[in-house]
């Protein structure tokens, strides 16, 4: 590596411009799809107005690339799709052809270099995932190395279309849960409040940011060794992390209570119901690397629930409107506890405020 | 530990927790990074893979922030030091450069093997597709050259995304380029609204971050509504096409039973009838555009031709107040021409400029609304209330109103 | 009237016993009725397992009541019901007989004394009212008059079974909301921050308490003219009127300010929905004794919409909840405003947090 | 002020304001009460009407409160001072006794005779049928006369209910008495529970008011859920009961689209079928036990035989947080024998304990719960977390479990 020596002129260029990295197909019947179906489980095919059909396929790969995976699916481009590609926002990768018989070749070459091609319609589709160990600076655990794990053991169901409707996974290595809301969701969850590094305290943190942080204001300014530092109020601390976030010495994480949770029921968009905020069906699961086959077992399970009871198109979260919240517990063999009964903010509004019902 | 499982090449350390990765059916992200630096022989590869072992072993993480940045900018490099380097001297530094990707994350193949050879040339050859806000991520590389990397990438056409308390990087479904219920150009809305707050991506002033989503129709492809501070979601005023012929035709091909369950059904308020034994109405007044219809029988109907967008804004994350979805703020306005970019930009810069005023340290969209209350942000935002906005009007009796 | 002279020893006897208080037909099939009936408006007919049938006639009191009309009505009981009578938890009054053949004179008598038979099944009922400037210490308007006013509006609709389900309605004389949640409600709202009454305020008040009362702290200790009294931070303040309660000296109700609002789509009991708190639809309209024209119109106008739109055993809310708010505002004429947008405690929730809009 | 509008007797003032609310078909307060003055000429009822008017006239109230009770309680007694007794001299005192009335609302004749004797020879003639709480309150008497009264009305068997921060009187549906869908006693449990209670009815200890409601089944007629912080409401826990035949003959008389449109496609969980054209099933594991099938087919539908109650914790009114709901905290529990009684009174013992302890001034049970946390009530009330406790799981992060 070199360093920078000559000065060139920032451009602020901004996002790049989308119209040349568009396939030519996807150019001229821009805003004139008309319809599509899927010849098989991972390929779409759009028609347009003009009759142009663009056949897509879509390949799972592994997120965190190197430039020998980037420059191996360039090649397919290039032979197949004009040079042109695209990544779905699930990290999915989509090659694109107008040629019918380019799709058997496209997937067989993915497949060849371990790429499964899949993902489409009512399959599952690769979690949603985040930093973690690899390069966060605040996660308890890897989930690059859980989506791995994760989707090692569902993998099957990438590859065919045999949910009720789509299934969104994510995984997030911290409770900020920059993997966002899902259908079935893997999250570290806090379970300690922060213990304060002292001797690094002073040196590196804001304190009045830190105690702004807290939502339950919690921290507290005192003095340790002489030396201003913070306390945290054990009591009130909901564990949360969002010190942590603005000052590294409010240490959360721990090799041993950092735990995982699995939340169900989330939904992003708007088809029959409203998007919805996933709910907290399992905790305490070990944090146990490299292959968490703890949380494995739990999200298997509720896909297989949820395989064998949900009507088509209904969504995890819908299926479980319909059968109650007792049925999704029997049906799954989680268990229900006190810590699953909200005590934040809006918590009455989760109470059942009704004798309805169900034995 | 036990023993390497890695038989290609010595260059690497044992990674006997990691090789654990190797195996399975999934494309494995330590096979990759593995074959890289066996042909690379880039010791922050390895270094990077050392860390994450210990990390594996320990279960802690071991980095940590700082600054690092490029000329002018604010924002767009997300600095990682190591907190172990005295065990790990290899994984001292590993810095990443957030990049804005073109729109639906379009690429030629041209454009991406040029970011790869700058990237395999300069740093580590780690590139992560993409973040979940919808960054390219470069990921790895060092402080010295950071500002180099970044100039020969900017020749190429590229620039760096937000992070920090700044406009962040934008996101969007493939919309009109390859899909037929995109009710607007999702893709020319990303480039030109992000691009009208460029200043904004690389300079942080907001009380936090500030992100757009752009999603062709309510399916929300994007995840806008839940994961953006300002959502714009493709919908339509006028009716529902229907082309009566196809949906006979798919009456015919898959059972009368199949539409009224999960059709007829499933719609949220009951707006579609059952017309004899080959066809269906719509009670448009009572359609809330939510989509499904059209997805089961995307042949036979479609969006109408009255098409614009939603704005939802407020929707974030988790952290500190549970997570808040974006809610409905502009229930239709138009979106094609100059002059409705104009208007939507006048809008969302007077949102902003609101919240940039009166936000807290840290405090997204959603919260400052929640805090401040929805009357005064309307009034700010020059809204008129609309039953559109609410699932109810309110339930409780305490608002003091202006008589 | 006399003084209490003897000392008489309490008997804390409680609740009274009701054995002996039910009709003989209740005590003779207690537990054991198999269904009921309605001949017509006004008459249920309850059929025991036995096969005997208990008629009951239900009619509208002016629940504040006189000695002489409670005996009118234990005149009747005596009559026709073997002593018997009771009221409803809307205060009706009911007679009971076992003899089919006195159905017909119980109505005519009570309708003879101004008491009109109803109040059944899909009709309307008596307005679950609160006491007002009649009795209570705090109200802003009278709620016997305005269920009286209000009742006169819409009485063909009490003896008529032509609604879609029942609707409950109720009236409450200040914020507090005594009458309750109701399919449609009418109860004052106050509409300005309370004035202080230093002159009395550090005579009558406990200062710590009433300052506890307020739910966002708006109220704080201060001196005026070297007294110790309270101050209003008048941006704060929610005009809850929670401290007018604690204090007389705070005050809120204004013979000008204090308004009348309308709410909708309260729901008590479980069938079908779950109960449902009611929603704010009208506000600012004039408190207007002795009638309340302007509210009786907007009942009207509420209850005609519904009448005309709902589904047989819809309830308002359910109503509304089919049609949508948008439809709701069109069809009563009513006009949705930004106050009608909680800003309170749990705002948010209510939120149209999706992208479901109806044009 | 205009003319005087009653030409019965000169005892009135003139009433203009309220005399407009002689007209009109509803059963008018103010031709009572004048009727009552009338012909008893009782000061008291004419001063009161003319405060009233005054207040029609003024649009302000005209009471304040103040401390009247009787021997050994501390409520009861809601106690009115006029604040321009200056002005209306005879109105210068007029105090409520809250008596609780039989469970149900149920009176002989005589016991009512009884009451108005007494009320009309010792003080205003007026009787409040019923408050909303459920009391029969006798309103409009003096300090002087109050405990004589007492005395009179409690030598009948009358006892004073609930006011202030204490156990309130109860209510109760008609239940077993004349209703078929009675899941429990009603009135029994009603009598057995507040009695239990009677201390503290009538002597105030509590951080507020406290009321328990009885209703028979999920209709709840008796208001519980909304208006109360421990509902009893019947319930059962095996299949509804079915009599196949009545559901023909309820078919052949109302249509099978009326049993499709009003029945079937109203259960809230869709827990209903059709079999063939004159029949339908019952999937019961769905059932909510909402009563509505029950309701619309009563001769054919009938709650289980394995009955008992569910309890609902946490209703109260707008004061302060706006409307809170009662909510599932007992899913179950028989209600029948002594045994069950004690069972059901020792939980409401441990709760109203707990919350006697905890509660804040001015607390309700459901803003002490909401305010502490549902575990911490769980905990002390001893109860097992269940599904039926809530809509949903929680949807956000921040708890902390003990492990
Ligand atoms: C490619 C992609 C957009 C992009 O620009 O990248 C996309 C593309 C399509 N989506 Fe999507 N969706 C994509 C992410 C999403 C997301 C967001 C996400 O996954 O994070 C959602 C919201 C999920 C949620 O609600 O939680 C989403 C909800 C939908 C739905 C509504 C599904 C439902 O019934 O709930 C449809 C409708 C449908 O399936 O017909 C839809 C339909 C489609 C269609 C059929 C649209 C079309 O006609 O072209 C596209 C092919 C889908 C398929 O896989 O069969 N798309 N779609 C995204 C692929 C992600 C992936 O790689 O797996
Ligand atoms: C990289 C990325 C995860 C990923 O692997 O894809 C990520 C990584 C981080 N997120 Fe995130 N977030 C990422 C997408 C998200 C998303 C998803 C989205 O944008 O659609 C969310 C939820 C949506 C939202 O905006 O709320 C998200 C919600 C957060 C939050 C909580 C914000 C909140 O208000 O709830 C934080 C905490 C904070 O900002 O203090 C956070 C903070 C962080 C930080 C900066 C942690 C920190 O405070 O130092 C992480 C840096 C990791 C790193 O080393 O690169 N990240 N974060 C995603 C950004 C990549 C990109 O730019 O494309
Ligand atoms: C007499 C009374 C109970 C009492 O002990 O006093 C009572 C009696 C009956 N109720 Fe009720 N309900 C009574 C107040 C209520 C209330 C509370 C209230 O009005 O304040 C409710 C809750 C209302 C709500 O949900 O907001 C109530 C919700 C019901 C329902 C459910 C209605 C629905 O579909 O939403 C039924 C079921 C039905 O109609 O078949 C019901 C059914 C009945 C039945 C049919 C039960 C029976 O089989 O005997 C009784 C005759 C009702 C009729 O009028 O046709 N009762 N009922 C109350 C009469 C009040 C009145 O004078 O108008
Ligand atoms: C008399 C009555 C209205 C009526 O005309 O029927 C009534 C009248 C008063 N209520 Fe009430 N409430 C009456 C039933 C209710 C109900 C309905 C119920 O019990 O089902 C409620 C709603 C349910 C609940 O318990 O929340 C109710 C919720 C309130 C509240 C607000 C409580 C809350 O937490 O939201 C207050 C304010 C307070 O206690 O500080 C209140 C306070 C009052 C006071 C004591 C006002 C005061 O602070 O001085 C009123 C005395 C009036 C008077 O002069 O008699 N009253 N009050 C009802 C009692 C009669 C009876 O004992 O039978
Ligand atoms: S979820 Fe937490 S740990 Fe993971 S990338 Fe986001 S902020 Fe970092
Ligand atoms: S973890 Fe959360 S609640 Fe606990 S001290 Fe830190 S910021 Fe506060
Ligand atoms: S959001 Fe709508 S327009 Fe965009 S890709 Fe998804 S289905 Fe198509
Ligand atoms: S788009 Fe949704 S709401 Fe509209 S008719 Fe179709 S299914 Fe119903
Ligand atoms: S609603 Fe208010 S004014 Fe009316 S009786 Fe209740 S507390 Fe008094
Ligand atoms: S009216 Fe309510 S908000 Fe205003 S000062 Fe009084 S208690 Fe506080
Ligand atoms: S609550 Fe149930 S049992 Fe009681 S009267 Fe109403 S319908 Fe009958
Ligand atoms: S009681 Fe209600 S939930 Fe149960 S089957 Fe009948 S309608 Fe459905």
């Amino acid at each position: 590596m070199s360093a920078s020596t000559e000065e060139w002129k920032t451009i602020e260029s901004g996002v790049r411009d989308h119209i040349p990295e568009l396939h030519p197909a996807q150019v001229r019947n821009f805003g004139k799809w008309q319809y599509h179906y899927r010849p098989r489980p991972g390929v779409l095919c759009h028609v347009a107005e003009s009759g142009e059909k663009l056949f897509t396929v879509r390949c799972g790969i592994q997120r965190q690339m190197t430039v020998d995976s980037v420059r191996f699916l360039c090649d397919i481009a290039d032979k197949y799709c004009e040079g042109h590609l695209r990544f779905t926002v699930r990290s999915n990768c989509e090659l694109m052809t107008t040629e019918e018989a380019n799709v058997d070749k496209i997937i067989e070459e993915l497949e060849a270099e371990g790429h499964p091609v899949g993902g489409t319609g009512n399959a599952i589709t690769c979690f949603a995932h985040t930093q973690g160990w690899f390069h966060c600076d605040i996660p308890a655990t890897d989930a690059s190395g859980a989506n791995k794990s994760l989707m090692d053991a569902i993998f099957e169901e990438f590859g065919r279309e045999e949910m009720p409707n789509r299934v969104r996974l994510s995984t997030s290595c911290c409770e900020i849960n920059c993997g966002g809301q899902a259908d079935i969701a893997v999250v570290i969850q806090h379970t300690r409040p922060p213990r304060i590094n002292h001797d690094i305290l002073s040196n590196i943190c804001e304190l009045p940011k830190a105690v702004a942080r807290c939502p339950v204001a919690a921290i507290r300014p005192t003095t340790v060794n002489g030396k201003p530092s913070l306390m945290v109020e054990e009591s009130k601390c909901i564990v949360c992390g969002a010190c942590f976030g603005a000052c590294p010495a409010m240490e959360i994480n721990h090799p041993e209570y950092s735990k995982f949770a699995v939340w169900v029921g989330g939904k992003l968009g708007n088809a029959r119901t409203k998007p919805t905020n996933m709910k907290l069906v399992a905790h305490g699961l070990p944090n146990n690397p490299p292959r968490w086959p703890e949380v494995a077992e739990v999200v298997k399970n509720i896909l297989a629930a949820y395989k064998a009871g949900g009507k088509p198109w209904e969504r995890v979260g819908e299926w479980i409107d319909r059968i109650g919240w007792k049925r999704f517990f029997a049906e799954t063999g989680l268990t229900f506890d006190k810590y699953m009964i909200d005590n934040y903010r809006h918590a009455r509004i989760s109470f059942n405020k009704s004798a309805h019902v169900r034995f | 530990m036990s023993e390497q499982t890695d038989t290609q090449e010595t260059f690497l350390h044992p990674t006997p927790l990691l090789d654990e990765l190797e195996k399975g059916p999934w494309p494995g992200f330590i096979t990759r990074l593995k074959k890289l630096a066996n042909r690379t022989h880039n010791p922050m590869v390895r270094g990077v893979l050392d860390q994450l072992e210990y990390s594996y072993e320990t279960r802690m993480g071991y980095w940590k922030g700082g600054v690092v940045g490029v000329r002018g900018y604010g924002a767009g490099i997300i600095a990682r030091f190591s907190m172990i380097a005295d065990k790990f001297p290899e994984a001292t530094e590993f810095h990443t450069l957030r990049i804005q990707p073109p729109a639906g994350f379009h690429y030629s193949t041209k454009a991406l093997r040029e970011v790869c050879d700058v990237w395999e040339r300069e740093a580590s050859g780690i590139i992560c597709m993409h973040g979940q806000t919808g960054n390219l991520q470069l990921i790895g590389c060092t402080q010295d050259n950071v500002q180099h990397i970044f100039d020969e990438l900017n020749k190429l056409g590229w620039d760096l995304g937000g992070a920090g308390a700044d406009m962040r990087s934008g996101m969007s479904c493939v919309g009109e380029a390859r899909c037929e219920h995109a009710c607007y150009d999702t893709l020319g809305a990303h480039f030109k609204i992000l691009n009208n707050y460029g200043d904004d991506v690389h300079r942080p002033s907001f009380p936090y971050k500030f992100k757009f989503k752009f999603s062709g129709c309510p399916n929300d492809c994007a995840n806008s509504t839940q994961r953006s501070d300002c959502a714009v979601i493709g919908t339509w005023r006028d009716d529902i096409q229907i082309d009566h012929e196809k949906v006979g035709a798919f009456i015919d091909n898959n059972g009368l039973d199949y539409v009224v369950n999960s059709v007829i059904n499933m719609c949220p308020t009951r707006a579609i009838e059952l017309k004899g034994t080959r066809d269906i109405e719509i009670n448009n007044s009572d359609c809330v555009r939510c989509m499904h219809c059209i997805n089961v029988m995307t042949e036979a109907l479609s969006p109408g031709k009255d098409r614009g967008v939603s704005l939802l804004m407020g929707g974030k994350g988790h952290l500190k107040v549970g997570n808040m979805l974006g809610s409905m703020m502009v229930p239709f306005m138009k979106l094609k021409t100059d002059e409705d970019f104009a208007k939507m930009i006048e809008f969302t810069d007077r949102v902003i400029d609101w919240w940039a005023e009166n936000g807290l340290d840290h405090e997204r969209l959603g919260e400052c609304i929640e805090r401040l209350g929805i009357q005064t942000f309307l009034d700010a935002a020059g809204l008129e209330a609309t039953p559109d906005m609410v699932e109810h009007p309110r339930d409780n009796p305490f608002f003091k109103a202006a008589y």
